[in-house]
């Protein structure tokens, strides 16, 4: 065990038990899995994406690049689980990836050999020969070869829960300064969130050894977190990384809820997506420790200057033996000087620059530390770090050392920043891009934006909040800013060894090395995002927050140009990975979306019904009976039920749409392609709706209820459309004109029953209303009540083309009235049916529907042009009129049978004159419905051919090689049952 | 994106429908060159790198179409007012 | 998740009772609302400040044309737009629909919407944090007061809600055919507080 | 000089230590003036500017980029390759594509990863399986392969997708095995480095701000590099398409809107091919690389601002999981967007003028991408020929005006729901 046997963050008195690779082993509450890694001896954890070399763990934070696992198991798998932010549970099992057989000898390890071959580009120059062995052995090949972990092979059992959150100032990052700024905001009364990505507030300073009013930084982390915990207008929201900022000052954050415990607890969810409106933000995300590329800085136990130093101060866990650090800047001594206090054994600090601040030196001194000025790491061994070969002015040497800890600088965690598109800026005094251009109402406090002296840190913060809360009207108090250390930053900018032995790593995980870059360099690809995606550099999980800076800074040395102009690749949510599941939240299985049943639901239920989906709707589809055998026996009875007798389907799902006011029916002319105004009360009357474009749009019954009342029927599909479009038309292009709407849609239930039985079953529920053929004839509606004083409406109309009425009453009514006309209908044989025969009926009667009403036909095409007013304008008709709608060889709508009898149609088959080729410049048409009639014993269907009308009794081919399909049709009148209408009439 | 609705205030852009461009007007049906006229109404449109006033339902609100100033460059927005024109939006 | 859910029939109402965590007080009380009338009210072209006055006269209500309530113990309009209430009534809906017209004659459509929704009044200890899960408003008591209403997006079905009081109460308005789906989502929301589902009125 | 890429020269390359390589393409200067100036380096310019050279041997062409090859829509699509197209003016043109993309490695010697992994589009409904029907039997007559699977077919080829808890069941799909996918920068990369060597002027950092106009007739480009002339000028800048003819006065059936893809973190192989969900936005496949892309319907609003709310990423990842609610613990790794030039039936525009002295290529909507190889082929013919090759015929700008849309979707004119 490395474990230092004092010190840390940990809880000693809660020893948890974990498995690594199978391996049991030990560590504490407060742990990550990384350090319990450390703590017990393991340094290799991984392997890299590309050549499979070995990996440990690079940093302590969210920026890792090596060490990543499969965590936990089975359907929970989750794999590329960075182990430096993984929370240490009881239980935990964690698994090596992207290796095989095993994570100590990985066969594909080979690749490393191939380094020379594998460059940049490799695969664009090669396997094109020959070209069919691309497909079957090369990518393949690959495939298998690329990737990291597994993902899960069973539906993930966890749930997910998403929330909302409103507040003035939304803090991301509860370091020293956001710390300051939520205390800021918080005292001056705003509403205040405190994100944090960690499990503990502080930020660096739970791992520095800093002090802030002469005590322990510590002491003030955890009064500044008891005083915001106490303030009712503060929300702290640590395990909660911000990953997006979005417009409208929305944030998309994700709060890891049970991520730290073997299992949610009953009721909770695994982790919450919430969405938060900030009138103002604060950046306060820190920075993080940047590598310097050199040959050999990939084996594990090289590590950032700042992951030893938290490792050691925070978890209390030793990375190694003895610990070299290599670095260009004052910052990485203290993080020297720290891990050592804390019982790290540093063997020595190479620093590049010749001459390093007199003040560093003397504490190096004072520690009895090793210090080499101008000296550079040019090459490491050992399969885990065994020791490292500096060079100096005074010639090579290798110094024995497990962990190699190196700092090339620091990186303020921008990200955020870039959201919408600002361009960091470099900074040459601290070698690093601090924020451009921010999202609106952003502002940036403390190391994410190159404040990196811990006294700037706190007064940034409150200064930042104290502005932006006082942008909203809050006055800040002049909150006191504690005292701490405010030294000078000390960097010399350096990127990479040169003459360095070893591939030299510039992106670890995706084994991007600098001589890719030159490669890249060479054939062109200069500009950064070329880069980028010519190397693959920063495109890994940690999207080369650790490798951007060096592999651009590179680059910049290569073209001559300066670090800053080369810029930066751009930045793109989310600023860590996202859980999918948790975007999704409760919105999965059959909560997907919403499923509406209609009013009858239960009833039809309990009648026997199958149902299928109809938009968001649940509706009946066929009522099969004992000893039925298959749906299409169903679905005959229904029909011959219903043409013989009556029969009954729930029709709710229509649009139903009120419409009132003293311009309504001039407003309803305007909206259809047929007259309205000059219905008269008690009528109803079939309307078609164009597009402004000239096709259609909906089509349905629209009856006069009253002198200036309305209520308009569209199809179930286009309720929700037909409704904004007539607003549309309200509000936008005609508001002069007086008229009311409402969607009446869920307010009736509304039944409809035809067959010729059809009134012998109404006036048995009607209450004492006229409903004979003289008193409410063909397209009449009337107005009553029925079951003893259920107030209804009634509308003769029927699509089916049999004697038909609608009845509708108040939604709650539905079930009764549906039981009620059973009952009254058991005499003649009533028969349920649903959709699938309403459908049958409809095709037999010959009129459109969904399938024909498709966004592509015109009322002409549909031979509804007949219906078009020629005296008054309506949307659609200027241009239904151009050449193309007019056109000769257009389709029109016809209805087609079978020329053998026995030959089975299918909607989709398209139309071929004989003696033709199924070539696209034979098409003359296709398919949209069919059904089985059993009235007539074949199948029928409708469809559209060029000329179609024309050509009734004409036999064409229906040719539909999909399904093997190639059969003659006749083409006939599209109403294959009562085309004169008599039996709607009776 | 949040939409500053003029009755309801301001709401998440998934409450509303977009429609696009206000400016083009739905022109004369009866003018002779009525069928340029709607082809440029129904198909042309602008497009701008810039300030637009476009129409947005709030469908899941108020049901108003309500024209707002937005910037198609940053998603920034100016203002918002009913499309029908009238202060109260109650098409008077 | 409500355990309870994988079970239930999406087309169904949540049944009465407990949902959720079990143990201690529910921390969202669910109470569905069965004898209440409701209509909507639009005011014709120019008519708002007619509405106004008939509204006092008739009913002592100053209705205000905004997102608001305006009540009185027998009667509530609440503004879902500009010119446009949701009226709700304790009374038959016939009753409530010739009050209205009594009242507004010809200056406003009137539509009986008796039967269009689940009323649920909601309320609890849990019901802020509950809330803050399907509300996309904030219901801050800073921003969202008693007598304020929104028509809004919930789980992506839209819907109308106004809080009652400050204990804080809210009625919903839900489309009925989004009943089920919106319990459903209620149910998750509420399971970790614990949802204690009135019964037994079928919205 | 560019050496051609065989075994030979990267076995060279490897024992030389990769140090025997040339630039891809010259980072051309530009010249005074051109036969014809493409503007627009992405896929479709560059394309455009291969095939004029290539097939009509004009080689004093000059693709002008404002930024860097690659750097708009053909650097950001999710790279989905297919031919299954409904209408008679599309299909047999996108067919035409997916031809030249089989034998695209070989022509431009460069491994663009064309990978025939087979896309498949899942119906719901008996209306939609009629539908893709249509569909199917559409390419078929084009000449491309479609088959029409029914649910037990949908289970032997994708068995991983969500058949028992489903809000919308899987119904069965309508499968195009020699559809898949292509690395969009190397399809960039490729042309490039193909048009650069029979002669073709790469110029990068070369903004157009400016059209140079005689007696009514096009005749160059004001760009950031100065004036340069033409004999033809075609426009294939995508997105950007409005921002140029702005500047001739022209207003177009286009609208820009924004769509965002996704990338998850790397992964084995999950994804066989390429899956479309039919009852929700969602689309998936896995890249070579192991990241599951995809993506869903764009923001709906006109923007230049290339990146999305979060809306979208909402309902793609709903539809994700209601598709594959194994991928709940999987996490995005990046979300992008790109500014799609949607047009108002939700088909192209390649086609001469509207100036004189102009040619259009625009109206990609999101399915540019797949288009590449018969864009630039087409736009490449109709400039040296002044007149549409059939494949394009039916993509002309004054298709609106007389009433001759191909508009797939039936949705009309309303770009933001093609
Ligand atoms: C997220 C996303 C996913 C997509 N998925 C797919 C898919 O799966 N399948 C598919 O087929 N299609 C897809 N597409 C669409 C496809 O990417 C585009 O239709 C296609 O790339 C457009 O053609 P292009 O490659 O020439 O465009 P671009 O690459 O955008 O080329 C236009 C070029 O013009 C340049 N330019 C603009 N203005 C000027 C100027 N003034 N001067 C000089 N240069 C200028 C731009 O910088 C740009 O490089 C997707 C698009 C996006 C954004
Ligand atoms: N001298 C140097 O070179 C140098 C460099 C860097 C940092 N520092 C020191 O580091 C400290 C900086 O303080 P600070 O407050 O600016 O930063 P910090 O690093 O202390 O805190 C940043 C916090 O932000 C959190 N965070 C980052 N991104 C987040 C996101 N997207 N969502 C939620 N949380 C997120 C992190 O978990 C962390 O706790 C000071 O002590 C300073 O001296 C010094
Ligand atoms: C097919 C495809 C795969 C991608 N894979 C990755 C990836 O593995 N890692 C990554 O960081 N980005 C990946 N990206 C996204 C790019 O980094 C980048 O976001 C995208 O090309 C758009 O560019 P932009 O973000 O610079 O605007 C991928 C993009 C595409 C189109
Ligand atoms: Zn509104």
């Amino acid at each position: 065990m490395s474990r230092l046997s004092e010190g840390g963050l940990i809880d000693r008195s809660k020893p948890l038990a974990f498995s690594f690779d199978g391996k049991a082993m030990r560590g504490y509450a407060g742990d990550t899995l990384a350090s319990a890694l450390l703590a017990n001896d393991v340094r290799l954890v991984g392997r890299s994406f590309k050549y499979h070399r070995p990996r440990g763990i690079f940093s302590s934070g969210s920026e890792e690049p090596n060490a990543l696992v499969e965590l936990r198991d089975g359907a929970r798998r989750e794999p590329n689980s960075r182990a430096t932010v993984v929370e240490l549970y009881d239980g935990l099992s964690a698994a090596s990836q992207n290796r095989w057989p095993s994570l100590d000898f990985d066969i594909q390890s080979v690749n490393g050999l191939l380094g020379p071959l594998l460059g940049a580009g490799f695969y664009y120059k090669t396997f094109m020969w020959p070209a069919a062995l691309w497909e079957k052995l090369y990518e393949p090949l690959i495939r298998r070869a690329a990737g990291l972990g597994r993902a899960a092979e069973a539906p993930d059992p966890d749930s997910y829960d998403r929330s909302f959150a409103f507040c003035d100032l939304l803090v991301i990052g509860g370091g020293a300064a956001g710390l300051m700024a939520a205390l800021t905001a918080g005292r001056s009364g705003a509403r205040v969130i405190l994100a944090d990505e960690d499990f503990r507030f502080g930020g660096r300073i739970l791992a520095e050894r800093a002090e802030i009013d002469d005590a322990p930084s510590l002491a003030f982390v955890e009064r500044a977190v008891a005083e915001l915990a106490a303030l009712p207008n503060v929300r702290l929201l640590p395990r909660t990384t911000v990953f997006g900022a979005y417009d409208g000052g929305t944030f998309g954050a994700l709060e890891r809820v049970a991520d730290h415990l073997p299992l949610p607890p009953a009721f909770t969810p695994r982790q919450r997506y919430w969405k938060i409106v900030a009138k103002r933000s604060l950046l306060c995300a820190g920075a993080i420790d940047r590598p310097i590329v050199f040959g050999g800085n990939d084996r594990p136990g090289v590590m950032s200057a700042q992951a030893l130093r938290t490792y050691a101060v925070r978890y209390a866990a030793n990375p190694g033996k003895r610990a070299v650090v290599f670095a260009n800047n004052g910052y990485a001594w203290s993080a020297a000087f720290d891990a050592a206090e804390a019982g790290v054994d540093i063997a020595a600090i190479v620093d590049v620059r010749p001459e390093a601040p007199p003040i560093q030196l003397e504490r190096a001194k004072r520690r009895g530390v090793r210090v080499i000025q101008g000296g550079q790491v040019v090459a490491t061994s050992g399969r885990l770090l065994s020791s490292v070969t500096v060079r100096s002015a005074t010639g090579e040497e290798k110094i024995a050392a497990e962990v190699l800890a190196i700092s090339g600088g620091s990186s303020p965690n921008v990200g955020l920043t870039s959201h919408f598109g600002g361009k960091p800026v470099y900074r040459a005094d601290i070698a690093g891009f601090v924020p451009g251009a921010c999202p609106p109402g952003m502002r940036v406090a403390g190391a994410a934006r190159g404040d990196y002296s811990l006294a700037r840190c706190l007064a940034a913060g409150a200064a930042e909040a104290a502005e932006a809360v006082s942008e909203l009207g809050f006055s800040a108090y002049a909150t006191p800013v504690p005292q701490a250390r405010d030294n000078a930053i000390t960097v010399t900018p350096f990127w990479h060894v040169p003459g360095s032995r070893g591939p030299a790593f510039v992106d670890l995980q995706n084994d991007v090395t600098a001589k890719d870059i030159t490669i890249a360099h060479t054939e062109g690809f200069r500009a950064v995002e070329l880069l980028k995606r010519y190397t693959t550099l920063g495109m890994a999980t940690d999207q080369g927050r650790t490798s951007n800076v060096t592999g651009l800074a590179m680059m910049a040395v290569l073209t001559g140009q300066d670090v800053g102009a080369t810029g930066t690749t751009l930045f793109r949510p989310p600023y860590t990975p996202v859980a999918l599941g948790a975007i999704a939240g409760h919105h999965r299985g059959k909560d997907f979306r919403a499923t509406r049943p209609t009013p009858t639901h239960d009833w039809a239920r309990a009648q026997g019904a199958v149902f299928v989906e109809a938009g968001l709707w649940l509706r009946a589809q066929y009522f099969p009976r004992p000893g039925e055998t298959d749906w299409l026996e169903t679905v005959n009875r229904e029909v011959t039920a219903t043409r013989t007798g009556v029969g009954l389907i729930d029709v709710s799902t229509f649009g139903k749409i009120d419409i009132q006011g003293p311009d309504a029916g001039a407003f309803l002319d305007r909206v259809y392609i047929n007259t309205f105004s000059t219905l008269p009360v008690g009528r109803a009357r079939y309307g078609v709706m164009l597009r402004e474009d000239g096709i259609v749009m909906d089509d349905g019954t629209t009856s006069r209820l009253g002198e200036r009342h309305y209520l308009m029927t569209t199809t179930t599909a286009n309720a929700a459309k037909v409704y904004q479009h007539l607003e549309f038309c309200l509000q936008v292009l005609w508001p002069e004109l007086d008229v009311q709407m409402a969607s009446v849609s869920e307010q009736w239930a509304q039944i409809s029953i035809a067959g010729p039985q059809a009134r012998a079953v109404l006036e048995q529920v009607v209450d004492g209303l006229d409903v004979s053929n003289a008193a409410l004839p063909y397209m009449g509606v009337a107005q009553g009540t029925v079951l003893s004083g259920v107030a209804a409406r009634i509308f003769r109309v029927s699509f089916s083309g049999e004697l038909g009425y609608e009845i509708a009453v108040p939604a709650r009514q539905g079930r009764r009235l549906a039981e009620a006309l059973m009952a009254a209908g058991a005499p003649f044989g009533i028969t349920p049916y649903g959709t699938e025969a309403l459908g049958v009926m409809r095709i037999e009667k010959g009129h459109v529907s969904g399938n024909e009403l498709n966004g592509q036909t015109s009322a002409r095409d549909l031979g509804l042009g007949r219906m078009a007013s020629t005296k008054k304008d309506y949307v659609g008709r200027v241009l239904s009129q151009r050449p193309a709608f007019l056109e000769e060889g257009r389709v029109s709508f016809v209805g087609f049978k079978p020329v053998n009898p026995g030959d089975r149609l299918r909607a989709g088959a398209h139309f071929l004159p004989h003696g033709r080729s199924g070539t696209t410049a034979n098409d003359e048409g296709y398919m949209t419905s069919v059904a089985f009639s059993p009235l007539l014993g074949h199948w029928i269907g409708l469809g559209l051919i060029a000329r179609g009308t024309e050509r009734i009794g004409e036999s064409v081919r229906a040719y539909d090689p999909v399904r093997g399909g190639d059969i003659p049709v006749e083409i006939c009148h599209p109403a294959f049952v009562d085309p004169e209408g008599e039996r709607l009439r009776v | 994106m949040r939409l500053p609705c003029p009755y309801c205030g301001v709401r998440d852009a998934h409450e509303f429908s977009y429609l696009g461009d206000a400016a083009p007007r739905r022109p004369d049906p009866a003018a002779p060159d009525a069928a340029d006229a709607f082809h440029d109404y129904v198909y042309l449109r602008d497009n701008p790198a810039g300030a637009i006033r476009e129409l947005w339902y709030h469908g899941a609100g108020c049901r108003r179409w309500i024209v707002v100033d937005r910037d198609t460059r940053t998603h920034a927005i100016a203002g918002a007012t009913f499309a029908s024109g009238s202060a109260s939006g109650d098409a008077s | 998740m409500s355990e309870i859910l994988s079970d239930l029939p999406v087309t169904d109402l949540l049944p009465p009772g407990r949902h959720g965590r079990a143990d201690g007080a529910p921390g969202v009380i669910a109470h569905p609302l069965s004898r209440l009338a409701v209509a909507t009210l639009v005011a014709c072209k120019g008519a708002v400040p007619r509405i106004t006055e008939a509204a006092l006269a008739a009913f002592g209500v100053a209705l205000a044309d905004a997102p608001k309530v305006s009540f009185t113990a027998d009667i509530a309009f609440i503004g879902t737009g500009p010119g446009r209430w949701l009226v709700t009534a304790s009374q038959a809906p016939e009753a409530l629909m010739a009050r209205l017209t009594d009242a507004f004659g010809d200056g406003a459509a009137l539509t009986d919407q008796s039967d269009a929704n689940l009323m649920l009044d909601l309320y609890g200890p849990a019901v802020g944090e509950t809330l803050a899960k399907l509300v996309p408003v904030d219901l801050d008591p800073s921003v969202f007061r008693p007598g304020d209403a929104a028509a809004t997006l919930v789980a992506l079905m839209p819907l109308t809600f106004w809080q009652l009081n400050d204990s804080p109460a809210y009625r919903f308005a839900i489309p009925r055919s989004f009943a089920p789906a919106f319990l459903r989502a209620l149910a998750s929301a509420a399971a970790s507080a614990g949802l204690e589902m009135a019964g037994p009125a079928r919205g | 000089m560019r050496s051609r890429y065989s075994v030979f020269s990267l076995l060279a390359n490897a024992l030389t230590g990769q140090k025997g390589w040339t630039p891809a393409w010259r980072d051309a200067a530009p010249k005074p003036a051109y036969d014809v100036i493409v503007v627009g380096g992405g896929g479709h310019g560059l394309a455009t500017a291969y095939y004029l050279a290539k097939e009509h041997g004009i080689r004093n062409v000059a693709v002008l980029e404002k930024g860097h090859i690659g750097s708009g829509n053909a650097g950001r699509n999710t790279t989905i390759i297919r031919s299954n197209y409904l209408l008679p003016g599309n299909e047999p043109f996108y067919e035409w594509s997916m031809k030249l993309w089989e034998g695209l490695e070989q022509d431009v010697n460069y491994n663009s990863m064309v990978s025939q992994r087979g896309v498949l589009n899942l119906y719901h409904s008996d209306a939609q399986r009629d539908a893709y029907a249509r569909r199917g039997n559409s390419m078929r007559m084009a000449g491309a392969d479609s088959e029409l699977l029914d649910e037990a077919g949908v289970r032997a080829y994708a068995p991983f997708l969500n058949f028992d808890d489903a809000r919308f069941p899987i119904k069965g799909g309508l499968l195009q095995r020699r559809g898949g996918t292509a690395r969009h920068d190397a399809v960039v990369w490729g042309y490039a480095r193909a048009a650069d060597k029979l002669g073709v002027d790469i110029v990068q950092n070369c903004e157009v701000t400016g059209f140079i106009r005689e007696n009514g007739v096009v005749v160059g480009v004001e760009t950031t590099r100065g004036p340069i002339r033409a004999g033809k000028v075609g426009l294939a800048v995508a997105g950007s398409t409005s921002r140029l003819t702005r500047l001739l006065d022209l207003r177009l059936p286009i609208e820009s809107h924004v769509l965002t893809a996704f990338v998850s973190e790397g992964l084995k192989p999950l994804v066989p091919g390429v899956v479309t969900f039919g009852a929700g936005h969602f689309y998936v496949s896995q890249s070579d690389k192991g990241g599951l892309v995809f993506g869903g319907d764009i923001d709906g609003y006109n923007s230049y601002a290339q990146r999305g709310n979060l809306p979208v990423v909402e309902d793609v990842c709903e539809a994700g999981m209601a598709l594959m609610p194994q991928i709940g613990r999987l996490r995005v790794l990046r979300s992008w967007g790109g500014i799609m030039d949607m047009s108002m039936d939700g088909s192209p525009i390649i086609d001469v003028g509207p100036l004189p002295g102009l040619y259009l290529n625009c109206g990609w909507n999101y399915g540019g991408f797949k288009a590449t190889p018969a864009s630039g082929w087409c736009f490449a013919w109709t400039l040296a020929k002044d007149a549409p090759h059939a494949l394009n015929a039916a993509y002309r700008l004054d298709r609106f005006r007389t009433g001759h849309m191909i508009d797939e979707k039936g949705v009309g004119a309303q770009p933001n729901l093609h």
